[in-house]
């Protein structure tokens, strides 16, 4: 299995029958593919719609439904559209049971740093900021390190913020962890590391408690 | 995608416990769920903060649980049609706050929409203002008014579809878009429970997951 | 002709062709009754409606399509329904070009009072502090005097206000009066009055110009 | 009810002057009204400040206005999508004002609907936050966001009936609502002109009386 497919099936896991979610373009994208339709897991997009569904065959396309990247998508049955407005009262205003989002860096206190690199040409924050503070819960999915081998999980973020202490849950390729007010708790190892690893590839401290659970394969 | 489960009004009722703050949509009963209401009447909860445009009539829409002594507290922009809602404040057995149209509707709004409040120049050097934050914004002085969030929402809707989108006919919108929002419960009363595909996707102004039980 | 409809034809002469205006309950109705079709005026209801027409013949009452006093109305062809969060953007965004509104009191700064008498039973202000903030244009009508014969535009109003300076235009059955920067202008007076007349019955100073103009009849 | 006018994009194009601001519909050009977007470019009006979810694709949408050096100020959520922006950006030739997307949006309905800004946890503590006004609220910290209104708004409607009605299909409809309510001047490019009764009454989300012109 890829990092990518070991870390969005352990997210998938995260997700509770009925739920409303919105999954950030790019790798969260991928947590769909490993949510079981018996879950009734609704997909939100922030440009307008509930009920998402699977790319639409080529030369099927609807280019009046389109995704938050303005790609063409299909839609489910019961599947429901709406304006920018409404679509971030649904956001800001907690309808949304959790996002999925990537990061660049995430530190002990919750606080997340996703949209921007100072010098580097800038994207914007689209909806992400509103999705970090108005979801009901956040989990941030990215690997544990950074192309450079470095830790992305910090004592304390160096990048411009996304929004403090707003992040829930934390997924990599070896370690599922929780921000909680005492501090990062190692919640779950992946099967093909250790505790003493994760450790070593965190860049601050981690809470490991006694029973640290093995996700993956 | 979940259909709705579709229940019965009294279940619906039961649902509702003493001392709730609960929406009810409607304009002078036009756009009202008589039936929740009825169900609500019959199950004799009290200590209801209700949040309504008005008072109801006389016997229709939330004049009924007025007149049956289950309100503690009224929220309303106007009580003028119902005159049990007048008598019952100024014996001091409901409380009632008159709040302008706009400013309720923008309220419950922000409720819904998690905004920190609402800042409209509505009310400003009235009685209204009594109280309030006033919040000076380039020169200008606007209210500063708190968002209304209930625990129940009432909603008549005009056609629901089995997963809950909800479609409003003409003038009985009102406030049942906006109260949809701002619930932890949203109960919608539906003239006509249809299949997906009869109405157009684009006539539905409340979308499904903001609906929790439709009620017929 | 009766003082209401001496009155109402009056102020439909203030509606310009295509504006959206809103008229309170009551009164200000009638106003209606009195503006020319080819100045294609839309009226807007506030629980949720633009294009309001005619009350409907016994029988064929719609009761999905009321007005802002729960009565049934009928529609011009074009009509639009919303919720009372879009009629209220309307009314407080300035899209709404004059609405017209009675009063009990109305003071030389433009100061209005007409929803409210201290220890008698309370209506409430519905939608009236709304429209009078955000309304382009707010026109008074009313009877000159109240039931006693006592002014009803005065130095300051004595009951608790609508809303400060925000009187565009008094019409009564005697005259048509404008509040400016300089205080309270006698622009017109009643066919069947006198200046002098005008000046007697009111509870303030009126500037009165040259050329004070002749309405009515 | 007086019908609309239908005017030709470059009619259309001709009522926008220099140094305007311009609220532009759309989303990743999605629900963009391109017709009127070209007859901008043609008609050469500079120094624009425009307002739009995004800098729209190369050769598309907003992106053709800014290619073109029409622009000298963007405010928007995103311009990851259309390199130009952020060259132009650090080249020091386009302001760029980047904005959470729920608070644009929000800013946008605010200066259509009166209120005196914007009361939003989004951005508080972050970049976003500096220089702006923070509102504590029951000892919550929200940013106070103004609200943004505009000379005209370039808005792309599916179905428009004659007096002006305005419905958007599916996805298509993203900022165009709340961008109807926020301009001076508000231009419609409709795919589709019908006459009343065509469509379900309630399916329209914006009103004629905030429509201008209907553009063809």
């Amino acid at each position: 299995m890829s990092v990518k497919n070991l870390i969005a099936k352990r997210v998938a896991e995260e997700l509770n029958k009925g739920d409303l979610v919105n999954l950030g373009i790019g790798m969260p994208t991928s947590v769909a593919d490993f949510v079981p339709a018996e879950k009734h897991v609704v997909f939100q997009s922030e440009n307008g719609m509930v009920g998402l569904d699977a790319t639409p065959e080529e030369g099927k396309e609807d280019w009046d439904l389109t995704n938050a990247g303005g790609t063409p998508v299909t839609a489910v049955e019961g599947a429901a559209y709406f304006d920018s407005t409404l679509s971030f009262s649904l956001i800001r205003g907690g309808h949304v049971d959790a996002t999925v989002l990537g990061a660049m860096e995430v530190d002990r206190e919750g606080n997340l740093a996703n949209y921007m690199i100072p010098k580097k040409m800038v994207a914007g924050m689209g909806g992400a900021m509103d999705l970090v503070s108005g979801a009901k819960r956040v989990i941030i999915m990215m690997t544990h390190c950074n192309k450079n081998g470095e830790p992305k999980i910090l004592d304390a973020c160096t990048l411009p913020l996304t929004a403090l202490k707003c992040v829930d849950l934390i997924v990599t390729e070896l370690a599922v962890i929780e921000p909680t007010e005492e501090g990062l708790v190692l919640r779950e190892v992946a099967f093909n590391t250790s505790v003493e690893e994760v450790l070593k590839k965190t860049g601050t401290e981690l809470i490991v408690p006694e029973n640290v659970k093995v996700f993956g394969e | 995608m979940l259909k709705k489960e579709i229940i019965a009004p009294d279940q619906a009722a039961s649902m509702l416990k003493d001392g709730m703050t609960v929406l009810v949509g409607g304009f002078m009963v036009i756009g009202t769920p008589e039936k929740l209401v009825d169900a609500v009447v019959a199950s004799g909860v009290k200590d209801l903060t209700i949040v309504c445009n008005d008072a109801g009539l006389p016997g229709k829409g939330v004049g009924k649980l007025i007149e049956n002594g289950q309100v503690k507290k009224l929220i309303a922009s106007h009580i003028g049609l119902n005159r049990t809602a007048g008598d019952k404040m100024n014996a001091g057995e409901m409380e009632i706050d008159l709040v302008p149209q706009g400013t309720l509707a923008e309220q419950i709004r922000a409720g819904g929409a998690g905004l920190g409040g609402v800042l409209t120049r509505t009310g400003v050097g009235t009685l209204v203002a009594e109280g309030k934050q006033v919040v000076t914004i380039d020169g200008e002085d606007f209210l500063l008014e708190k968002p209304i969030k209930a625990d129940v929402a009432l909603i008549k809707s005009s056609v629901s579809d089995v997963y809950g989108n909800t479609k409003f006919n003409k003038t009985t919108a009102n406030f049942n878009p906006a109260m949809a929002t701002a619930a932890e419960l949203v109960l919608v009363q539906a003239d006509e429970i249809v299949e997906p595909g009869v109405h157009d996707v684009n006539s539905f102004s409340v979308p499904s997951v903001l609906v929790d039980y439709l009620v017929e």
